[in-house]
């Protein structure tokens, strides 16, 4: 089984030198932290910005200067900021290469549920859906179950959906489950340590190929 | 010249407020909010406002503010997650909202800024976003129709301004704010600097001054931040 | 009778305090030299320019700066530049106060004509369709006759429209017609000297309240 | 760092170009051109071009380089009234010809770039524009449904560019260049001055790197005036 920090480690071998990348909130973040040497990726966050740099030291946080967690964060020689229109035009014409996201729910024809419980007190989609809809790229950084056991990547999902279709990779603690295509099925590839074939599937409710 | 320079936020908002009116107010999160605007609405007393805003303030502070007033009858937002008041206004039934995707709202405001009564996006398709919404195939795809939104009164946040109107945001306090200006009937900016006309690069203009018809300096920002997030020094 | 400087001075006179104007080629042009002591105007240029100044002196002339004419111009302290997709949302947007346009006809339901005679060449329509869809008021300057002597404003126009129902006003060298919304009829405003109503009535095709 | 610069024009345009292929133009006039791009498509003998720009050009200079060859089959543009070469292909049935106006063409852009298959807009509503497309009402009024256009490259040009691509242009040659670097699935920018990672201010990015995937620094810049108007010095 793969620690939270090592699914990070393993969604950041997807990087590709000169990606444009957006990380969403939680476990995503920590994909930041693990980029291969002699990859170079830039990070877009929503609120408008391209070229996201670390956190800053203390003392010099700028109000004015946040990610899309509304986070203080710092900028790099390569920054550009842009409004909010210029910066979701930019997510839903397809120029950003990669997104890694949380989710609730996968099914297992791409579909993603990660904004709201029916029941409980909904926030908001914020740029979820914009993000699943418009980037080329969809990783997923989920529990392979949730707290009560059920599996998270599903034959379909029963919360309601963020995208329909979208999700192109699963990263779980257990696994990696991806497809080449839109509307190709998922297949296992990789297992993580200690993980068999056998108990992966126990704990799945979706399909996949093996 | 035209003079749009008021004294401060109560004199820049005069004579445009009504109740039932529709505002949209600039800023992601606490970062680029209008203060002064937001502060004079409360005091202004103005009910039943129909606020547009990518965020709902937190408890005390930002759109909190005319929330805990119970001056907004209706949100247009895309997260609201900060905010105990709104919960318990919303659950309680005493509050309207209309959840919009995050870049579907910049965009709707940004056509309605532009001219534009709607155009179709990949965004929502297939979830609760699209109910109720005309679906249209382009190149074999299914995209959803939204709509423009414009607003009686806008309130933006700039950074620099010069009398003309011509305004400059800083870093990611950019965010909703120049589009925001370009939908109002009427946009009201407070700024943090007026500069001398003619000091400001006509090449580095984000929003021109045709967009704002009033125009303040605001005082005592408090710039709040949200989650303060730091890296520690490596010692050698 | 007006010459045309007097009808570039009569539209100037329409002009209101912090107006944002955009004018067009040709007669419209020489509105700027009658701009009202007092009258402050900013002029548009739908190619990205809010702002626009006069012509540059000899040898002052910049490739980077021209106005929709394609015209060397200079800027001024309120100057503002942008993208073509921003000045036509400017534009569409309703946020130009004012143009004034030649037109070739012009009908009495506000309908307009100034980009296409079939069987000549056509040059194309550039920005005009746009500024007359757009633009809060639109004020036509132009030959009351053509060469011909036909009435150009007229019961419906001949040649392809560049707009429908959209003239507020219409300034020839015989008189000002205008009405008060589109939609309703238009109106004599004003006669040029040495013209009346008579003669205006037999020099006129379309209808028009005296 | 992923390499973007590129020596020459002709180096930034390998391996991109085919017969038959969509090549949006920046400019407005001779106004912000890609001198160099135009020249190396020139060379390259590349036909069948679907031409996407405001303007044809002039006779020997602009995209008139590529009309004189023949390279170019059809245009996408809002005026072409300055090039004799375009109006004889053009009545001789060599050329195709698809007029947009200003404003819907730059806006057709903009949405290919931000992935909106359509929107809609009064511009053109009861014209010959309006023919063939579907008409739509909002709010009682009658708007026009328009596509957005995507282009296999974009060739633009900027004033200054660092080697991340990030662009800034230069008073009215900005024009169509910024959403045609949004619209191409690959963009080329030719630029007057390649200046240090980090010496551009990230607030003044008109078109920020993500946009650009080749940069070069052009030579010889003809930048020809159309209209060279002047005024005279007042003597006292």
């Amino acid at each position: 089984m793969w620690t939270r920090d090592s699914q990070a480690a393993r969604a950041a071998r997807e990087l590709q030198d000169g990606f444009y990348v957006n990380l969403g909130i939680g476990m995503p973040t920590l994909v930041a932290n693990f980029i291969p040497e002699g990859v170079d990726v830039t990070l877009q966050s929503e609120n408008g910005m391209l070229g996201m740099g670390p956190f800053p030291f203390a003392g010099e946080e700028d109000a004015d200067l946040i990610n899309a967690g509304k986070q203080t964060i710092t900028e790099l020689d390569r920054t550009s900021y842009f409004s909010s229109a210029d910066s979701f035009a930019m997510i839903r014409g397809g120029h950003v290469d990669l997104s890694i996201l949380g989710a609730m729910e996968v099914a297992d024809n791409g579909d993603i549920a990660n904004w709201m419980i029916p029941g409980k007190m909904v926030k908001g989609m914020g740029g979820a859906m914009d993000l699943v809809a418009g980037v080329k790229k969809i990783i997923v950084l989920m529990e392979h179950n949730a707290k009560d056991s059920s599996a998270k990547f599903k034959r379909a999902c029963t919360l309601p959906l963020t995208g329909k279709g979208v999700v192109d990779m699963v990263i779980s603690d257990l696994a990696v489950l991806a497809r080449p295509a839109k509307g190709a099925p998922f297949r296992l590839i990789e297992l993580a340590p200690g993980v068999d074939l056998d108990t992966l599937r126990m704990r799945t409710e979706g399909h996949f190929e093996a | 010249m035209a003079n749009k320079l008021y004294p401060d936020a109560a004199t820049a908002l005069d004579g445009l407020l009504f109740d039932g009116m529709t505002i949209m107010s600039g800023g992601f999160g606490l970062c680029g909010i209008p203060e002064n605007l937001i502060a004079a609405l409360r005091d202004s007393g103005v009910k039943g406002i129909t606020a547009i805003s990518n965020n709902a303030g937190v408890d005390g502070f930002g759109l909190g503010l005319l929330l805990e007033t119970r001056q907004i009858a209706k949100m247009i937002s895309s997260y609201v997650g900060e905010n105990k008041e709104f919960e318990r206004q919303y659950l309680a039934g005493e509050l309207q909202l209309e959840f919009n995707p995050q870049g579907t709202l910049a965009e709707r405001i940004r056509a309605g800024g532009a001219g534009i009564p709607g155009f179709y996006t990949k965004t929502g398709v297939g979830t609760l976003v699209a109910e109720g919404k005309e679906h249209k195939e382009f190149g074999g795809e299914t995209y959803i129709l939204e709509t423009g939104l414009v607003a009686d009164v806008s309130i933006v946040k700039a950074w620099k301004a010069d009398p003309h109107g011509n305004l400059i945001f800083r870093k990611t306090a950019r965010n909703f704010n120049p589009m925001m200006a370009t939908a109002g009937k009427v946009t009201v900016a407070e700024v943090e600097e007026l500069v001398p006309a003619g000091s400001l690069d006509p090449d580095q203009i984000h929003t021109p001054g045709i967009f704002v018809q009033r125009l303040f300096v605001g005082r005592d920002y408090e710039k709040r931040i949200e989650q303060r997030t730091v890296r520690q020094r490596e010692t050698a």
